[in-house]
């Protein structure tokens, strides 16, 4: 579903799964950047328990032609980013997911007692962390997922995202913006390539 | 009741939320095993309390009350005084981290130890306020990067001295006031066993690393905690009555690059000129805590080296293991 | 109040949460074989029977290094240790003196009369031989007879123990430590038969017909060919005859001058002999000495640095890179031997063929010529046996199977051919595990855990000339627990109690012995393998 | 210039636009990010203030007083166990008439401890004597704390800009922010009579007997009172600057022939908002009114909205125990001296950051039958799965 697409309200839900310490608060916020670059109304807000390295937590965005007004919790999802595939095994990611919903997994495929077909809800899995550890030397999944997440659905663009992640890292310095672009990309055209291969 | 180990109590217990890798936890888990279940625990707010009590759990196997931020020191002096009233004995045991010590919680720490409670308060130092996401305290050493005392143009991490908190804590003349580390475990046991066989108000300050905080790998927290005291940035002291009475000598100085390589909040102050300045500082300081204690010199039966020397079969664990204790209890 | 809403909360109850699912890495206890017993041609589990020993279980570590090797007593004091320049100590402070060790063990076990067990109540049927009752022929009766097969050692010589008993010295390796050893592997049942020379007293097909298996270990006692220009064994005679003489107790009487000529140990046996029996004594050696730089791949004299260095202390001369040119003749008598510079010591196909160059003769006095030069299998007798083949039953071991090496070489081969042996009878597949790869290094170790300690070694006897009375004595009894102590148990726990401190969840649990991981908990930090001195933790990826 | 702003980045902003020449800081979660914010400017030199690291709240609290008593502007933040930490000092501060400015970070009270948003902190301190000021929005946050400091230095009163933890403080918003030149157009530099000058020597917070005490109170509540006024003209100018207004101290929205009425306060409004289209789509009359400035309390506005809704409704993340609702008991006090009738069926909910859903809202709005024990107040269920919104119970996720 494309926003440009939609004249009367639409508002895109998107909730997203990680740990403490791997930056899953602020992949919502880059992709909240990026749909404000993209003239959207956005929002972004993480719900976390104690800030602890390791510990489950979840992070939400909303993307709307309207204001957003109310600060609620994300409940009915249009997508869910999965920055941990084990926390699949211990925590209830897909709850109110809507059917036909999007799965952005950083994993090869889904752990066992899931699977891509049957349930309604639409599979994309890719290794972000082996890909981020390539352009970033650490296995950091979170601008690959994004750059996932746009190509998959359309609902930011690219340059939007990239735009988003050069203010975001201004401070950390040139060349890490640069690796993070690259891994951007190579996220965005892992969906591109997928796409082909599966048409 | 967790008895897994029948070796030791689990006063503090698994499945608590600290950081992997966490010094407090560590040295917590350390402390609480030597004095055992048959205490009473009063927390201050911080990390300590914040992940053994997590949404209605809690690690603790033993009687454990927290209050607010500034006042543990106060509330322990009211149990102490309850039990006292009912000639009960059951030892009352302090614990917080070093913003519930050095800053909001120094006034009652004070009270506490001027009246003469007979209550041992354990500082877990992990040099700054932790659980809210790396703010500076008082005890955060000079140049240290945290989000309140940040690196910027004109600044290079903290601009003040970490607090010498157990000198003023000495100076209340209490009997009993001591530091210790997580890597040196068998010195630690020494002191905390000492100072539970002393009356009246004992206070027990405990460098305990945080990788979240230092920005040190997981793995590292003891190795850290023993380049601290080899620097002779964190010397092991005891002081009773105000008067120093033991120190633990250096085997070998280390440089204090060695302590600082590891820890991302020093990382700024490799590769500039300012924070050239800064490390020889920190040399400096260095060096002039070893002359005031004569870390070097001291004749004392352990040094850094032996202290914590292995052998086969452990050099004994904790006091009372769980299988002495009566079940029915 | 709701169930979730407590004012009171439960102690403990935070165990119903499982942290472990937050680690991305986990931490694995894995034994790990450490470099000493990599480096022991016997491979023995040092590390086990050491552990044991510091525990002062001595019969229990006795029994473990029995597994490997029948001889403590005796490699202890012959064998040049290997071991223990493999030791990781070596980067703390100094080796453990590992076979120190293995001789108090040893001479503990003869003192008290310990017995050799049966490993099986249950008796095999198939008969096995074994020819030549040298250190590799015992040692392969010894792991069959523990394991209930029928075994006949036959041997041409008069007393077993082959160059144990033939070749080693009296003050290297008293008879008596040699013949409890062999005494403790007979009384599981080994029948010896000595004087006994196949082909002679006994036909090699009788052999193959009597037994179901035969293991050739007749040794290398045969020596290399010598030159003796036709005089008589009082003037020039072979090292091997020199020693067998004076260890079967005969007195010789010796010229003032005696020249030894060879590199190995054997020359340096032969040597250090004549000094006690009061001659002045050269060793005419074509090798270069250890530890000189300008030499080329493997010139070194074979013999061990100990035994050199031994040597020269008791007043014996050294003239290496030195060649026989020829014998020098006075009379009947021999007076002397014209030696040459060695240029190469081997020929271009490798064989020990040194040349010598012209012009640089010098005459070294000698009433007595004692060639060491090397000694071969005598397969006289044997001759269709051993090329028979393990296929048709037909084993070959120690020495005999090759060049000359350790006796402790020979107790490793006779214990691999006993394993082939019954593998083969049980017809079973047979992997030898000599020389199993070292899996742990000094690098992965936490060496300042460890207190530095002197190394103990045993006294030295003083008048060392005076006769053939032990040159070192065993470690005494204070001194062996503590430099059991020593030993850094590389790679296996030795329950320290490190990583049951420093886990900051708890989730390192105390046993009996050894410790076990609750992975419910273990959030993976990776402190219990850092923090582990010998390296015993690995931490490993948690699969994805 | 609009960007999308956490909340405590969109405070520190503004607050850096009012130049503060004092920081006090103290960490205490939610608010943490605005004192980190403000630490990295001073330290790159973009924000010429002393930026001081307390010991405490108290401290912190104490700092700002002396500094604000000496003629500086000053700034400090903190929520929850921290402002309750601060009250001795936020009631002096109040006595003494010093124009401080403060965000409350709005977070749940312990014990139990809990760092979740609710309005428990700042409703505790009504009585300290200070302006509170409770926003919907990061851009409201931003704009009122930049109207706090005239308000505060005209009214020489301290004022609280309240903004709902982690709601606000950690979510990311677009927020337009004034230049520089704007605010220092609106906002005129710091001066303040009563401060402490060798030039003119002045004993402040000095001892006062049974005689004139009373003065000083009846003096603080008259200008509380005419603060309203204040306030409300403040939010008009600033309209007419920035080209954003909040009502005052009071916004309503869809009032126009509403039978019903939902009165709240904070960012759950926004929610709010949301249910009143819905229904106001199924072609019920249900409006809302958003109380900003709960003191000094707005009665005659309230009143002015209220006064034709036959049904009335107070949501409130706060309560006095034993007795319920607060703005609800404030409201019906008010309410009774004007003559109206109108019940107001107070309702509790969102306490310890618990999520007001708008399936929530809407089941509080439709009136789910209060339970006999709730006499004084009821309490809002917990959250219900969105698809059986009709049958009302809630359902414990």
């Amino acid at each position: 579903m494309n926003m440009e697409s939609k004249n009367e309200a639409t508002l895109l839900d998107i909730r997203f799964h990680g740990r403490g310490g791997q930056g899953a608060v602020s992949a919502a916020a880059l992709l909240a950047l990026a749909a404000f670059d993209d003239g959207f109304e956005a929002q972004a807000f993480p719900r976390f328990g104690s800030e602890r390295r390791g510990a489950p937590l979840e992070a939400y965005v909303r993307i709307s032609n309207t204001a957003i007004r109310a600060h609620n919790q994300v409940y009915t999802p249009d997508a869910v980013v999965i920055q941990d595939a084990s926390l699949l095994r211990s925590e209830p990611l897909l709850r109110g997911l809507k059917s036909g919903g999007l799965i952005v997994l950083n994993s090869e495929q889904p752990p066992d007692g899931f699977s891509e077909e049957g349930d309604g809800f639409r599979w994309l899995c890719l290794p972000a962390s082996l890909i981020g550890e390539r352009h970033l030397g650490r296995p950091l999944p979170n601008t690959v997922l994004l750059g996932a997440l746009a190509s998959a659905t359309g609902w930011v663009s690219l340059s939007a995202l990239e735009q988003a992640v050069t203010s975001h890292l201004e401070r950390k310095g040139e060349e890490m913006v640069k690796a993070n672009i690259a891994a951007l990309r190579e996220g965005y055209q892992f969906v591109a390539q997928e796409e082909e291969v599966a048409s | 009741m967790d008895k897994r180990d029948p070796f030791r109590h689990n006063v503090l217990t698994s499945g608590h939320r600290a950081c992997s890798g966490c010094g407090e936890a560590m040295a917590a888990r350390m402390v609480t095993d030597l004095i055992g279940p048959d205490a009473i625990y009063v927390n201050a707010t911080g990390c300590l309390q914040v992940f053994t009590t997590h949404n209605q759990q809690s690690a603790w196997q033993a009687p454990w009350i927290h209050s607010v931020f500034a006042n543990a020191a106060a509330v322990a002096s009211g149990v102490e005084a309850a039990l006292r009233a009912k000639g009960k004995e059951t030892p009352v045991v302090v614990q917080a981290g070093d913003g519930g010590t050095f800053d909001i919680g120094l006034q009652c720490l004070s009270g506490m130890i001027e009246r003469g409670h007979d209550v041992l308060f354990v500082c877990y130092d992990n040099e700054a306020y932790m659980n809210t996401g790396v703010q500076r305290s008082s005890s955060t050493p000079h140049a240290v990067r945290t989000t309140t005392s940040p690196p910027g143009r004109l600044s290079q991490g903290k601009h003040h001295l970490k607090k010498d908190v157990i000198s003023i804590i000495a100076a209340h003349h209490l009997p009993y006031a001591a530091t210790a580390t997580v890597a040196y475990f068998p010195d630690l046991k020494a002191k905390v066993e000492k100072a539970m066989t002393i009356k009246g108000p004992r206070f027990l300050h405990i460098l305990s690393p945080c990788p979240l905080g230092w920005e040190h790998d997981s793995a590292l927290s003891v190795t850290v905690s023993r380049l601290a005291v080899e620097t002779g940035l964190f010397p092991l002291v005891e002081l009773e009555h105000g008067e120093l009475t033991g120190v633990m000598r250096l085997a070998a100085q280390r440089p204090v690059e060695e302590y600082l390589r590891p820890q991302g909040r020093f990382k700024h102050l490799f590769g500039s000129k300012e924070g050239a300045v800064e490390l020889r500082h920190l040399q400096a300081l260095a060096d002039a805590r070893i002359r005031r204690y004569g870390l070097l010199s001291a004749d004392t039966e352990w040094d850094t080296e032996s202290v914590a020397q292995v052998q086969r079969h452990g050099r004994g664990g904790y006091v009372s293991a769980p299988q002495e204790m009566d079940d029915e209890r | 109040m709701s169930a979730s809403a407590k004012l009171a909360v439960a102690p403990g109850s935070s165990t119903a949460y499982q942290s472990g699912d937050w680690r991305s890495e986990q931490p694995l206890y894995r034994d790990k074989w450490p470099p000493c017993s990599q480096t022991c041609p016997a491979a023995e589990d040092i590390q086990a029977w050491l552990a044991l020993a510091s525990d002062q279980q001595w019969q229990a570590a006795w029994r473990t290094l029995t597994e490997r090797n029948p001889f403590p007593a005796t490699m202890g004091r012959i064998c040049y240790h290997p071991c223990e320049s493999g030791c990781n100590r070596k980067h703390l402070d100094s080796a453990v003196n590992i076979h120190g060790m293995e001789r108090y063990l040893g001479d503990l076990a003869i003192a008290e009369g310990w017995q050799h067990k049966l490993l099986t109540e249950i008796s095999q049927s198939q008969r096995i031989a074994v020819v030549g009752a040298g250190p590799a022929g015992l040692s392969c009766a010894f792991q069959l007879a523990r394991r209930g097969y029928p075994v006949t050692i036959f041997d041409a010589q008069s007393t077993p123990g082959g160059t144990l008993s033939s070749g080693i010295p009296d003050y290297r390796l008293p008879k008596s430590v040699l013949q409890g050893e062999i005494d403790a592997i007979l009384a599981l049942g080994v029948q010896l038969k000595l004087n006994t020379r196949i082909g002679i007293e006994i036909s090699a097909d009788s052999l193959r017909e009597d037994f179901d298996a035969v293991f050739l270990a007749v040794g290398a006692l045969q020596p290399r060919t010598y030159p003796d220009d036709g005089y008589g064994s009082h003037s020039v005679m072979s090292g091997v005859d020199f020693l067998r003489r004076i260890n079967a107790g005969e007195s010789l009487s010796l010229p003032k001058h005696v020249a030894v000529i060879g590199g190995g140990n054997t020359a340096i046996d032969a040597a250090r002999c004549a000094r006690r029996l009061g001659a002045e004594v050269t060793v005419v050696c074509p090798q270069d000495p250890h530890g000189s730089h300008h030499h080329q791949q493997g010139t070194e004299m074979p013999a061990s640095l100990r035994e050199v260095v031994e040597a020269e202390t008791e007043g014996v001369n050294f003239r290496y890179r030195a060649g026989v040119r020829r014998l020098v003749r006075s009379g009947e008598h021999l007076s002397g031997i014209e030696v040459a510079r060695v240029d190469q010591v081997h020929d271009r196909h490798g064989h020990f063929n040194p040349l010598l160059f012209e012009g640089t003769e010098e005459l070294v006095p000698a009433g007595l010529a004692v060639f060491a030069i090397g000694q071969e299998a005598d397969w006289y007798g044997l001759e269709d046996l051993s090329q028979a083949g393990e296929k048709s039953g037909v084993w070959i071991g120690g020495d005999a199977a090759g060049k000359p090496r350790l006796a402790a070489s020979a107790v490793g081969s006779g214990y691999q051919a006993a394993m082939s042996i019954i593998a083969t009878l049980k017809d079973e597949s047979f992997v030898s595990d000599t020389h199993k790869k070292a899996q742990i290094i000094f690098k992965q170790m936490q060496l300042h855990y460890y207190p530095k300690q002197p190394r103990r070694e045993g006294e030295i006897n003083q008048q060392r000339l005076t006769g053939f009375d032990e040159v070192n004595k065993g470690l005494v009894d204070g001194d062996a627990e503590h430099e059991a102590g020593r030993c850094l148990s590389c790679g296996v726990c030795f329950e320290c109690d490190n990583c049951w401190h420093f886990c900051p969840d708890a989730a390192v649990i105390k046993k009996e012995s050894g410790y076990e991981i609750d992975y419910d908990y273990c959030k993976g930090c990776g402190i219990c393998a850092q923090e582990c001195p010998c390296g015993h933790i690995d931490m490993k990826p948690v699969a994805e | 210039m609009k960007k999308l702003l956490e909340g405590s980045q969109a405070v520190a902003e503004a607050v850096r636009l009012c130049r503060p020449q004092v920081v006090a800081a103290y960490p205490i979660t939610p608010q943490t990010h605005i004192i980190e914010r403000l630490a990295q400017h001073v330290a790159d030199g973009e924000l010429a203030a002393e930026f001081i690291n307390a010991e405490s709240e108290f401290g912190a609290a104490s700092i700002v007083l002396g500094a604000v008593a000496a003629g500086a502007r000053a700034f400090t933040a903190t929520a929850s166990q921290g402002l309750l930490l601060m009250t001795e000092v936020l009631y002096n501060i109040a006595g003494m008439r010093l124009p401080v400015v403060m965000v409350c970070a709005n977070r749940a009270v312990g014990a139990p401890i809990n760092i979740f948003s609710d309005h428990q902190d700042s409703m505790a301190l009504r009585d300290a004597g200070w302006i509170q000021i409770y926003v919907e929005s990061n851009q409201e946050a931003a704009d009122s704390l930049i109207q706090a400091y005239r308000i505060a230095e005209v009214c020489e009163l301290p004022v609280m800009v309240c903004m709902d933890g982690f709601f606000l403080t950690h979510t990311f918003e677009p927020v337009d922010l004034p230049s520089q030149a704007m605010v220092d157009g609106y906002l005129p530099a710091f001066r303040f009579a009563r401060t402490l000058d060798p030039t003119q020597p002045m004993t402040l917070g000095g001892g006062s007997e049974a005689d004139n005490y009373q003065e000083f109170r009846v003096a603080q509540h008259h200008t509380m009172e005419n603060a309203q006024t204040v306030i409300e003209a403040f939010d008009a100018d600033f309209g007419e600057q920035f080209g954003r207004t909040y009502g005052g101290l009071v916004q309503d929205y869809r009032l126009a022939g509403a039978d019903t009425v939902l009165l709240g306060l904070g960012s759950l409004m926004g929610a709010v908002r949301d249910v009143v289209d819905r229904l106001r789509d199924q072609g019920q009359a249900v409006g809302a009114l958003r109380l900003r400035c709960f003191r000094p309390f707005p009665a005659q506005a309230l009143i002015e909205q209220l006064r034709a809704a036959q049904r009335i409704i107070v949501l409130e993340k706060a309560f006095s125990a034993g007795a319920g609702g607060i703005v609800a008991i404030e409201l019906r006090a008010a309410l009774q001296q004007a003559g109206i009738t109108t019940t107001v069926d107070s309702v509790i909910g969102g306490l310890g950051g618990r999520d007001l859903t708008p399936e929530v809202i809407e089941a509080i709005i439709r009136g789910a039958k209060p339970d006999e024990h709730e006499a004084t107040c009821r309490f809002a269920p917990d959250h219900i799965a969105p698809d059986n919104i009709n049958s009302g119970e809630a359902s414990h996720g």
